[in-house]
């Protein structure tokens, strides 16, 4: 369980660092936090997940779409 | 080991993200990354001696160590903190000069 | 209060502050809310004064070792305040004060840029005296923070930038950082350096290859603070293009402060002392190239970021040695150099705003700008020539005493040498940013764009009270601490539980002297190279090298590995 | 071009290699982890420092300071963000640009659900703030939960799902967060300044020997509470300018 979860964050990073377009990127980091807090969640450290969840999930989400928003949102490089 | 080894390998795609991209939204990306791959490692880590969760109480069992946790709430905290700064910053140079490429950026700086 | 209390004081005075000035931004009444700012940085700022005071007794009586609120040493976050963090302490205070002065005639101002100010100096106070690997951790993120933050506060485009590349860089190498705490707790389940020390020093082989290790990750990540080589490419730009202020205060104490840190916690790892000899040589080389680079700047502030990075390199270099005798000498040049840097960036900063130009090879008449924009006597003109004869070590200037106290240290050394041609290249490159108060080279032909430019930025411009007060102050302190640096070296040592070695006599000895009088010579032939024809075109190449983003990062990675592989290969 | 990807390409690779060689030793080695912290703090934690959760007793108790040191780290941030967008915001005439860009986010939908749903997640943010020493949580997760409930009634507010409520409770603006933020900052400050536990303590067994029962924990309560209304201050703040739905 923790191996899978942990691939699924890996795989999520990386779509998040290639993909042209930022927005799926900054929902990719918002997943693999969601699937972190999970992970802290089973390995006995709930008040890690919860921090996890709010402000990896929550408050970096919200600044993520908030600067593409404002910027724009193909990567053009 | 097969967990830490992908932890390994999550760090290593953030640092490379770092340098090789050049877009500064996914530099930030980038750091976040290398950030989520450490608190991994010491919560991982830290719950290999026990079975419980660190509140007292409850069922029977041994705690795993509190402690890389505790520290790891520090952790997250200032690692979105280095996001939000980061953003700002990109969203002020956007402004001003259209982009977000580092090298672009960089060149349109002008600074010898 | 006992001792242990107080000792957290000149952390707590400055957060106090940065709150007022929180609340005095909230406020919506402008005089209320501007006198409320104001005591806030008194408190911040002058105050602790009085605390380091009370601690001194202690201090001399051989400082003080507790763990915050008196926890179990086991699990609570250590300290230790010593004659090193009085000492450093000290140094942040003065320099954050003048700084503090300076900005307020020159900007930038306002509640928010006075309470961030004020927690960059109380990070500065918390990193001094930590003996806890964490809290170092979270100090150095605090002043890594407030930095970024100053330095986008100048609002100019390149500021911006550079504080986005010191941000990435920096924090990049805080991941390392912990990891290689990771390391170490898990050898030793301490956070403590004492308890790390006896936690490694239990263990069958001191730790082996991870310890070594994890002690290379967090000497690399914080070399990248004290932009020692290769990890020096974010610091000039940050620190050209901050604001002048902000500028003294990141040259002048910013990049110091984590040295002395750093040479505390090296004091308690089994590698630590190859670790501080190798940086110490790469401080020798960084003192000599960051010189040859800002002898080719034409961009007078970025020209005074490279004299920054190279004059760490004499205080890396003399830290490096690992000995008690260094550090004094180390710290004094520190000191030193917060002092002088601090008024060179000070009174370059505001010649350049006056004349509204910050090329080197352009600006003339600098003089006429001063007056122009109201300071008749040339006050500014008189503190920049006792800061850059600081900088290039003439006597009686303080520079002169403890760059010749550092270079003492190495005689009969290869690094002797290089120093010494670094001492050269400094005076060649401070004849060459002279040369703003030079007359024009002919008559203004006529109202070209650049001149109708120039005359509005000069007209817009009044330089104040309290700018010209800060360059007294620091300008007198350069003059005071160079003619009683027997006396301030003597104290010092006493501090760092050592004695002087070198008396002020054997510096103003005859071969001291005529070391000097070379160094002026060929100083001066360099220089004149340097504004010549192939000299420029020199100068020109060595500013167009490629400077990639991605270089910050790999020359980071290079120097952790080369670190790694002395540290696991010969321990 | 295709140079320059080569060269981008090949600057991965060496810092993957050489950050591999220096950091894989460190999270590969099979070291034991350590148990006396663990083993100290599950007898000595509640104890010492009166909280159940012995995450809360290390962050709030036993390394508080740290913790201090993470609530400056996000004061600055914050106040760094918020002056930076203002800044911008200023420079370009009142920020006309961040009304309405924020326009597809004000549906009717949205508004109401958002009204009806901030007094829930306010108070879910309080439970969180509150036992954060027995359960679960604590003063910074309950202060973005709070953070989050008072976005929701920045949003909410134009068709006001809690205005109709209680007018009063709409009136969040940008000044009173950062006076909300900085009082709470002075509590903070004022909680750990040394020597102010040392006295507290003192005076909790004073009362206690005269027979008025203050728990040991009630200091790490008081440092939940002013955590969470720093951190849901600050964090508000920043959100509701980066939605730009707050007019002044």
């Amino acid at each position: 369980m923790t191996e899978l979860i942990l691939f699924l964050v890996c795989v999520g990073s990386a779509y998040a660092l290639l993909s042209k377009d930022l927005l799926h990127g900054a929902i990719a980091l918002s997943a693999t936090s969601v699937l972190s807090a999970l992970l802290f969640f089973i390995l006995k450290a709930p008040d890690v997940a919860i921090t996890e969840a709010a402000v990896g999930a929550g408050v970096s989400t919200v600044i993520f779409v908030w600067a593409i928003r404002e910027t724009e949102r193909k990567d053009r490089s | 080991m097969i967990a830490r080894s992908l932890i390994l390998c999550l760090f290593i795609t953030g640092l490379v993200g770092l340098t090789t991209r050049r877009n500064l939204v996914k530099k930030a990306y980038a750091l976040s990354i290398m950030n989520s791959a450490v608190v991994l490692l010491f919560v991982l880590e830290g719950s290999g001696i026990g079975d419980k969760a660190p509140l007292l109480g409850g069922s029977p069992g041994v705690f795993v160590d509190p402690v890389p946790q505790a520290l790891m709430l520090t952790a997250i905290v200032v690692g979105v903190c280095v996001s939000a700064l980061a953003l700002t910053i990109a969203y002020r140079l956007h402004r001003i000069y259209g982009t977000l490429d580092a090298d672009e950026l960089k060149r349109l700086v002008g600074h010898e | 209060m006992n001792d242990a209390e107080l000792a957290l004081v000149p952390i707590f005075l400055p957060l106090v502050g940065a709150a007022m000035a929180l609340v005095a931004k909230s406020l919506s009444e402008g005089r209320a809310s501007r006198i409320l700012e104001t005591s806030g940085a008194v408190v911040g700022l002058a105050l602790p004064w009085a605390a380091l005071a009370g601690l001194l007794p202690a201090v001399m009586a051989g400082g003080v070792s507790f763990t915050v609120s008196g926890w179990a040493p086991a699990i609570g976050i250590a300290e230790r305040f010593d004659g090193l963090a009085w000492l450093v302490d000290a140094l942040g205070f003065a320099g954050a004060g003048a700084a503090y002065l300076y900005s307020r005639g020159n900007g930038p101002k306002g509640p928010v840029f006075t309470a961030i100010f004020l927690v960059q100096t109380s990070a500065l106070a918390a990193t001094a005296s930590t003996a806890d690997l964490f809290n170092l951790f979270v100090c150095l993120e605090v002043l890594g923070l407030s930095s970024y933050v100053l330095v986008a506060s100048s609002q100019k485009p390149g500021a911006f930038l550079a504080a986005f590349s010191y941000l990435t860089v920096s924090s990049a190498a805080m991941v390392f950082f912990l990891i290689g705490l990771f390391g170490l707790y898990r050898l030793t389940g301490s956070l403590s350096y004492e308890g790390i020390e006896a936690g490694l020093s239990a263990l069958a082989d001191g730790g082996g290859a991870t310890a070594s290790l994890s002690s290379a990750c967090i000497v690399a990540a914080i070399a990248i603070r004290v932009a020692v080589m290769p990890v020096y490419g974010w610091l000039p730009d940050a620190h050209a293009m901050a604001p002048h202020a902000v500028s003294a205060v990141l040259s002048g104490v910013l990049i110091k402060t984590p040295l002395f840190a750093l040479g505390r916690l090296l004091g308690f790892l089994p590698t630590g002392h190859q670790a501080m000899a190798l940086v110490g040589t790469a401080g020798v080389v960084t003192a000599l190239v960051a010189v040859i680079v800002a002898l080719s700047q034409k961009d007078a502030k970025r020209l005074l970021a490279y004299h920054s990075i190279s004059q760490v390199g004499y205080i890396v270099a003399a830290w490096g040695l690992g000995t008690a005798e260094g550090l004094n000498a180390a710290y004094m040049h520190a000191l030193f150099h917060a002092l002088f840097k601090g008024l060179l960036f000070l009174s370059v900063g505001t010649v350049t705003d006056a004349a509204g130009n910050r090329n080197v090879y352009t600006l003339r008449n600098a003089t006429a700008a001063l007056r122009l924009s109201g300071d008749r006597r040339l006050t500014v003109a008189a503190a920049y020539a006792v800061g850059a004869l600081s900088i290039c070590a003439i006597p009686p200037f303080n520079g002169f005493a403890s760059k010749n106290a550092i270079a003492y240290l190495f005689k009969g050394g290869w690094e002797y040498w290089a120093l010494f041609a670094a001492g050269v290249c400094t005076i060649a490159s401070f004849m060459k940013l002279s040369m703003i108060y030079l007359p024009p080279r002919r008559p203004v032909a006529g109202p070209d764009e650049a001149t109708a430019e120039t005359q509005i930025a000069v007209a817009a411009y009044r330089i104040s009270l309290s700018m010209k007060t800060a360059m007294l102050a620091l300008a007198l302190l350069c003059i005071a601490t160079g003619l009683f640096y027997g006396k301030l070296n003597g104290f010092a040592a006493t501090l760092l539980g050592t004695a002087p070695k070198v008396g002020a006599g054997t510096l103003y000895g005859s071969s001291e002297l005529a070391k000097t009088g070379i160094s002026l010579v060929l100083g001066a032939a360099l220089f004149l190279f340097a504004v010549s024809k192939p000299g420029k075109a020199a100068a020109a190449l060595v500013r167009s090298r490629p400077r990639s983003y991605a270089g910050l990062v790999l020359a980071f990675v290079s120097g952790l590995a080369a670190l790694g592989a002395r540290l696991v290969l010969f321990p | 071009m295709t140079g320059r990807r080569t060269m981008n390409a090949l600057g991965g690779a060496i810092a993957a290699v050489l950050s591999l060689a220096a950091v894989a030793p460190i999270v590969l080695a099979d070291a034991p982890w350590p148990r006396a912290a663990r083993d100290l703090l599950a007898t000595a934690g509640l104890e010492d420092t009166g909280a159940s959760n012995l995450v809360s007793a290390i962050y709030l108790g036993y390394r508080a300071f740290d913790t201090l040191g993470e609530t400056i780290v996000l004061l600055a941030a914050l106040a760094g963000s918020v002056s930076l967008i203002v800044a911008e915001g200023s420079s370009r005439g009142a920020g006309k640009n961040l009304a309405d860009k924020a326009k597809p986010l004000h549906t009717e939908i949205v508004n109401v659900i958002a009204g009806k749903l901030a007094p829930i997640v306010l108070l879910f943010g309080a439970y969180v703030m509150l036992y954060g020493h027995s359960s679960p949580g604590g003063g910074f997760q309950g202060g973005v939960v709070l953070a989050s409930g008072i976005i929701f009634i920045a949003i909410g507010r134009r068709s006001g799902g809690l205005g109709r409520i209680d007018p009063s409770l709409t009136a969040f603006g940008h000044a009173s967060l950062a006076r909300i933020e900085a009082a709470a900052f002075s509590g903070i400050l004022l909680l750990s300044f040394p020597g102010v536990g040392r006295a507290v303590e003192a005076f909790r067994v004073a009362a206690w020997n005269r027979g008025l029962g203050i728990p040991a924990v009630s200091t790490i309560i008081a440092l939940n509470v002013a955590i969470g209304l720093k951190v849901g201050a600050g964090v508000a703040l920043m959100c509701v300018l980066m939605l730009g739905g707050n007019d002044e």
